[in-house]
């Protein structure tokens, strides 16, 4: 199923964001807000996995029952997960489409990577000390 | 020891009446902040000295050895790009823009991927604004506009709209109306006089019907658009002329969906022909404690807000060109040098490749998503916490932070300063 | 110990009656002495025409106003661009130049002090910021009071001493230097989206009028002896037949005080209009310059407009609105919780155009008129009028008849029915340029008792010394030599140092920035004052303890303390 | 006189290549110019092949030819373009044109950003697609194009023809979202679709052979018109702005 995915700043995002590290910051960014019709739809019931593919890759989040989203919109706090996916195209104005982008939802058996996990399939090297 | 009055370094309203109470060289409570701010002031995990990447191991090294990486990396580079900025104080931002000028990089802040788009509408069409203090004062409406503050922003409710005493108004919290435009229904549209849910993508002509239905032009706007009837519209634009002070406060719900720019360019001109019949201003509500700052002290040194390109001498100024994300995506950076921010967290995944392939400086006190990016960082005292500087609050109010503590650790204008002056001895200077 | 001495050099000093003298300027670490040593390093200039350094009385080069401009410009900003050289750093601009092409346009021309024409009290914090970048001339800032509540209440209460202690507290919290009135009530009036139309309409909600205001803080300003009179832009800014309200405000005016005149009325043109709306605009110059003329208590700025394009930016909200309705250009505006405000737009003022034909004329013919040029001083009001790099074109006009009668005839044909210009023969003389593009500035501002503006032993070693011989240059026939010259100093010198030399500057500089304590007795430290602590923690958004720009803002930090009445 | 740029094959850099020094009227005085890498400053022929063939002595009579993978690093050919030819035989980098007042700019392959920006006069032909801000202005400026002619054979990104205040603007196949924002004169022709068009125009024409995708609300609706042989219907607008500049589409969908 395709789906608009708005990326946003939360109050748990924002606690966390200053300790990337951690296991809440991880948990609070890939999770992923949806109207709980659409999760009928899918078979998903609070916190199970889902894969979800965007324009340039994929990547596997959390699910969360939300009042706040819209059928056909899902909503994820801004960090690494949503931005593994996001196109790096701005228009020319400095600005990815950070708030419209569709996206593809599947369940999926696969856990949610880790920020490190994310950051070394991009060539990085995680710091872990 | 108990600080009064200091300065939470979290988001853009930057709040100063915050009472921190400090052990030694912790933070053992926060009195008046929100969540966010209360978190940032008890941080915790911070990077204990500069590290180096050494294939596939981190070492420890001085800080004397990082700031030669860093110097020998920015003079023998053809296009450094210098990001962040926001996170950090004027004082360190002043010698940012003069390293850049020195070895002829791009230097650019977050505000590209914050208000960047908002900075453009401003530069085609002006901002007729205000302090916070005069909406707190007099506004009888205010318009949260793709903004949830609730969550960004959680005491510009408390200390400016909604729950906040006014001169002017008798019982504030009667008088002042609050309108929330927005596609979800946030917790901030839950405590709205009226809530405007628009379609996704469609705030532009939203607002080009409300312009046109201020001057009159009904008649021309069909029954509904994106989403909001036509009905709920006029009301809308009635609120807003019958009300003696308006304010629009607006979010990353204008600046980062379609039309980007055009978005904020037609509200404010929405707020331009509000101002012939009633006071309105309108606001950017902005995300991080000194991306204003950064913009202020571009502006001042560079005469542009952000993404100006010193390749050539002369400053050049192109935001979609000389911007962070259109650099690293093009791969037209060859090292970078991270200040106060955290692109591996924020930036689409087609720039962090770019990140791996180029070397990497990161000033920044804990370890985060960019550190895996990075051939050196460089732990940074915090501004606020344990560093004094200068900051600008999203209305323009500069604010000196306080320093609650004392850690030990450099502030980022030292290290910066450390690594200017090797700089300048490499260039002869 | 650093010595400089500067031979044959023809030198005007007004502030000591000397008039194209040659003599020898000693220099020691950075001030004027009697002598110097034979170690002394030596420059001749052979006679050219050597002056004090330039002030500006009246111009907006740093802070949030100014900054603003810059940042909605960034189509301004593709002229005027230079890269990094040597020890200068690069710039930008034309109209709203950064902070170094500010300083190192000024300094080429011979300036080196300046004064900030208008700082919001909460904001001073930036204007500082911003000296510290203009680094070759020295700083000082107008204090914005026009619509600052407390005053106001006092004001209403009948407290003088009040509004001088209030006065007193905020210069000293935010490093201020002189009290500036701009369209005094109508900056509060217009945070309801209306404005006071002239001296005796009430402000809304306050109920005091202009004319309360501009009185109680003249008295306030004279109890607190501080060096500068009050600095008024009067209400009623550019519009036709605001010359009456001009004159009503100057006529409120007391002479209190031997030293210096006791009110500065800044870019006075804008107030000089005649006419009943447009189509009848009119000069009222005569008017103006003739009251000036019969007092002494007056001093003010031309305020004088050239013709391109430019950035207008001023406190004075109302009028920016108005200007943004005639123009439909882009229109910024800042509003200041409990003190003031400001407006931004830009704007290109044309020959073609009758109105700004006529706005030309009448900044000149202020400067013509006004008898004594101690009593008319040289600006643009930078950049409202014109940038200030069209200063020397300026001083060509005053001293040129041949020169104004042949920009004359390039203006809109009508303006010579609505304008004395044409009739006014008088051309100024190299003394008279000299008193009002330095002598007179630093007479106004109360700084050349602390060495400003004069080149007596014990000043500040501000040198600006004018590739031009006055005694073989007519400045009535050569009117372009008279604008090479003052376009480029041969050699400025600031505090003993040669910053710029023909066109170029030299070095990084480091200013110093002039500020004023007035010390008031306990009973008036509003910082102790339960009421005037209990309104700003209510209604200010800043913490009252976070309000003081601190020492560190100050580069050089030169407080000047008065001894207040109260 | 005919000027041909090899351009040498590089290492995997991207630095974009500012060439503003290829116009036609500097290979009058030869060809030692010079160029610049990211900060580097090099010579024209550190980076091209160059090849003169005849002679001239007017920029009218100079053609110059660009070819090479790595075209699309170079950016600023063009600028302040007076009389002559450039042809590039690829694709472009940005803000080729720019400012250009008079002669002949074609590109073979696509064009990025800013393709003849702010430009005055002269014609500009971009026989693929065109990316963002084809034709329009600078930032903050009043005015984009005021005259000549751009015309592009394939796509357009978003804000084509922005500002524009005079000249021609033909797009052959559709166009991205924002096409003539803020308008005040001159004329752009879509003949694909688009979205959003003319948005706060004030004056000029737009004309939309397609269909116009979330058509603004903001446009008075006149009736149909014959245009080329098309029917076309025609707005007014945009009335949020008092603007007097004409719309023609063939039709829209709004976003209701």
């Amino acid at each position: 199923m395709t789906y608009l995915m708005i990326t946003g700043r939360t109050v748990n995002q924002g606690v966390t964001v200053e300790n990337k590290t951690s296991a809440e910051y991880a948990a609070e960014t890939s999770t992923c807000f949806m109207h709980e019709f659409d999760m009928m739809e899918l078979g998903l019931d609070d916190g199970e996995c889902i894969r979800v593919t965007g324009p340039c890759g994929e990547v596997v989040m959390r699910v969360s029952a939300s009042e706040e989203v819209e059928t056909g919109t899902v909503f994820v706090p801004y960090g690494p997960y949503a931005n593994h996916i996001v196109a790096a195209g701005t228009h020319s104005t400095g600005m990815p489409d950070f708030k419209s982008h569709e996206v593809e939802i599947e369940p999926t058996d696969e856990e949610p990577k880790t920020v490190h996990g994310l950051m070394e399939d991009l060539g990085g090297l995680a710091y872990d000390r | 020891m108990i600080v009064k009055d200091a300065v939470c370094p979290f988001c853009g309203c930057l709040c100063d009446d915050i009472e921190v109470e400090v052990d030694g060289d912790r933070v053992v409570a926060v009195t008046n902040a929100c969540e966010l701010g209360t978190k940032k002031f008890m941080g915790e995990k911070r990077l204990k000295n500069p590290i180096l990447r050494d294939g596939d191991a981190w070492k420890d090294i001085t800080y004397d050895e990082a700031a030669r990486y860093a110097a020998g990396m920015l003079l023998s580079a053809e296009r450094p790009l210098l990001y962040g900025w926001s996170g950090t104080h004027g004082e360190a931002q002043c010698v940012g823009v003069h390293m850049a000028e020195l070895v002829r990089g791009v230097i650019d802040n977050t505000s590209s991927v914050c208000h960047g788009p908002s900075i453009l509408a401003i530069q085609e069409v002006g901002h007729p604004g205000c302090t916070l203090g005069v909406v707190k004062n007099r506004a009888d409406l205010v318009i949260y506009w793709g903004s949830n503050p609730i969550d960004a922003h959680p005491r510009h409710l408390s200390r400016y709209t909604r729950y906040a005493e006014g001169f002017f108004l008798d019982n504030a919290f009667r008088d002042r109306k609050v309108i929330v435009v927005d596609v979800r229904k946030t917790e901030t549209a839950n405590i709205a006089d009226e809530f405007v849910q628009i379609k996704p993508g469609g705030d532009y002509a939203v607002l080009s019907a409300l312009r046109a239905i201020v001057r009159g032009k009904t008649e021309t706007i069909p029954r509904t658009v994106a989403g909001v009837t036509r009905e709920q519209l006029v009301r809308v634009a009635n609120l807003c002329k019958g009300a003696k002070f308006g304010a629009v406060y607006f979010g990353l719900g204008l600046t980062m969906t379609r039309g980007k720019y055009k978005n904020i360019r037609n509200a404010i001109e929405l707020v331009s022909e509000l101002s012939r019949h009633t006071k309105f201003t309108i606001s950017a509500m902005r995300g991080h404690y000194n991306v204003y700052g950064s913009n202020e002290v571009n502006t001042w040194m560079t005469g542009y807000p952000f993404g100006i390109d010193f390749s050539r001498g002369i400053a050049f100024y192109n935001p979609g060109e000389t911007t962070a994300v259109d650099i690293l995506a093009r791969k037209e950076c060859d090292a970078a040098l991270i200040v106060g921010s955290d692109p591996a967290a924020h930036f689409p995944r087609k720039c962090l490749e770019h990140l791996a392939e180029i070397p990497v400086v990161q000033l920044d006190p804990y370890p985060n998503a960019t550190t895996a990016f990075c051939n050196v960082q460089i732990p940074v005292a915090v501004t606020g916490i344990d560093a004094v500087g200068t900051a600008y609050r999203m209305d323009g109010v500069p604010i000196r932070t306080r320093q609650v503590l004392s850690s030990g650790y450099p502030s980022d204008r030292e290290v910066l300063l450390k690594m200017y002056t090797l700089m300048q001895e490499g260039k002869g200077q | 110990m650093t010595e400089l001495l500067v031979k044959n050099a023809c030198v005007i000093d007004p502030l000591r009656s000397i008039n194209a003298e040659t003599m020898d300027i000693a220099i020691r670490d950075g001030r004027i002495v009697e002598e110097v040593s034979g170690a002394a390093e030596v420059i001749d200039v052979h006679g050219m025409l050597t002056m004090p350094g330039g002030v500006d009385s009246h111009t907006h080069i740093c802070g949030t106003k100014v900054n603003f401009g810059r940042y909605m410009s960034p189509e301004d900003m593709r002229a005027g661009r230079t890269p990094r050289r040597g020890p200068l750093h690069a710039t930008s601009g034309y109209s709203v130049p950064t902070t170094y092409g500010n300083s190192y346009r000024y300094s080429v021309m011979g300036y080196t002090t300046l004064l900030e024409g208008a700082m919001a009290p909460l904001e001073a914090r930036h204007t500082h910021e911003e000296f510290i970048y203009t680094p070759l001339q020295d700083t000082m800032a107008n204090t914005l009071f026009d619509g600052n509540w407390g005053i106001m209440e006092a004001i209403r209460d009948g407290d003088t001493k009040r509004v001088a202690a209030i006065i007193a507290w905020t210069l000293r919290a935010v490093k201020g230097f002189g009290v500036k009135l701009t369209n005094p009530g109508g900056t509060e009036a217009w945070q309801w989206g209306k404005n006071v139309s002239c001296i005796r309409d009430p402000v809304p909600y306050f109920e005091v009028t202009p004319a309360e205001i501009i009185r109680k803080v003249i008295e306030a300003n004279e109890l607190l002896h501080l060096p500068h009179s009050v600095h008024l832009h009067a209400n009623n800014l550019g519009t036709p037949g605001n010359y009456t309200c001009t004159l009503g405000s100057m006529g409120l005016v007391p002479d209190l005080n031997k030293k210096r005149q006791t009110l500065y009325a800044t870019h006075v043109q804008f107030h000089a209009y005649g006419g009943s709306g447009w189509p009848d605009f009119c000069s009222k110059s005569e008017p103006i310059a003739n009251f000036v003329n019969m007092r002494p208590q007056i001093v003010m700025d031309m305020g004088q407009v050239m013709f391109g394009r430019t950035t207008t930016m001023t406190a004075d909200g109302p009028m920016e609105f108005n200007l943004y309705r005639l123009h439909h250009e882009k229109w910024s505006n800042h509003d200041v919780e409990l003190e003031t405000g400001s407006g931004i737009i830009p704007v290109i003022y044309r020959r073609k155009n009758l109105v700004n034909s006529i706005m030309w004329a009448i900044g000149l013919e202020l400067a013509l008129l006004t008898e004594s040029p101690w009593q008319c001083l040289l600006t643009t009001d930078n950049p409202n009028g014109a940038p200030f790099v069209r200063y020397p074109e300026i001083i060509a006009l005053l001293m040129s008849k041949k020169y104004r009668d042949a920009e004359f005839a390039t203006v809109h044909p009508d303006t010579a029915a609505r304008v004395p210009l044409p009739a006014i023969e008088r051309e100024l003389d190299w003394y008279e340029i000299a008193v009002m593009t330095r002598a007179g500035q630093a007479k106004a501002l109360g700084i050349q008792e602390i060495g400003k503006g004069h080149l007596g032993p014990g000043a500040y070693a501000d040198v600006a010394v004018y590739p031009i011989r006055i005694d073989e240059v007519d400045p009535s026939v050569d009117h372009q030599k008279v604008i090479e010259a003052f376009g480029q100093t041969e050699y400025t010198i600031k505090r003993g140092r040669v910053v710029a030399r023909r066109g170029e500057c030299l070095i990084d500089g480091s200013n110093a920035t002039f500020w004023v304590k007035p010390k008031v007795s306990e009973a008036y430290d509003m910082g102790k004052d339960p009421d005037f602590i209990e309104k700003f923690d209510r209604y200010y958004t800043v913490r009252m303890r976070n309000y003081p720009v601190q020492e560190e803002y100050l580069n050089r930090n030169r407080c000047i303390e008065t001894e207040a009445e109260i | 006189m005919k000027v041909t740029l090899a351009m040498k094959p590089t290492a995997r850099s991207f630095i974009p290549i500012e060439a503003e020094s290829i116009v036609p009227k500097n290979f009058l005085a030869g060809t030692d110019l010079v160029v610049w890498r990211g900060n580097r400053e090099l010579r024209l022929d550190e980076v091209f092949t160059v090849t003169v063939e005849g002679h001239a002595d007017r920029s009218e009579n100079v053609e110059v030819v660009l070819s090479g993978d790595d075209t699309f690093r170079l950016k600023r050919v063009g600028e302040y373009m007076e009389a002559g030819k450039i042809t590039v035989l690829g694709n472009i980098g940005m803000h080729c044109g720019n400012f250009m007042t008079g002669g002949e700019i074609e590109v073979r392959g696509n064009a990025d950003g800013w393709l003849g920006r702010e430009m005055g006069g002269g014609t500009i032909i971009c026989r693929g697609d065109a990316a963002d801000y084809c034709a329009s202005g600078y930032r903050g400026g009043r005015k984009g194009m005021t005259g000549g002619t751009v015309e592009v054979f394939g796509r357009a990104g978003d804000f084509v023809a922005e500002h524009i205040a005079g000249g021609t603007v033909i797009i052959h196949g559709s166009a991205g979202d924002m096409p003539g924002a803020e308008m005040h004169g001159g004329t752009l022709t879509v003949h694909g679709d688009c979205s959003r068009p003319a948005a706060n125009m004030k004056g000029g024409s737009c004309y939309v052979f397609g269909t116009a995708q979330g058509m603004l609300p903001t446009f008075r609706k006149i009736g149909t018109v014959q245009h080329e042989g098309r029917t076309l219907i025609r707005f007014v607008g945009d009335v949020a702005n008092r603007g007097k500049g004409n719309l023609f589409v063939r039709d829209y969908v709004y976003l209701d």
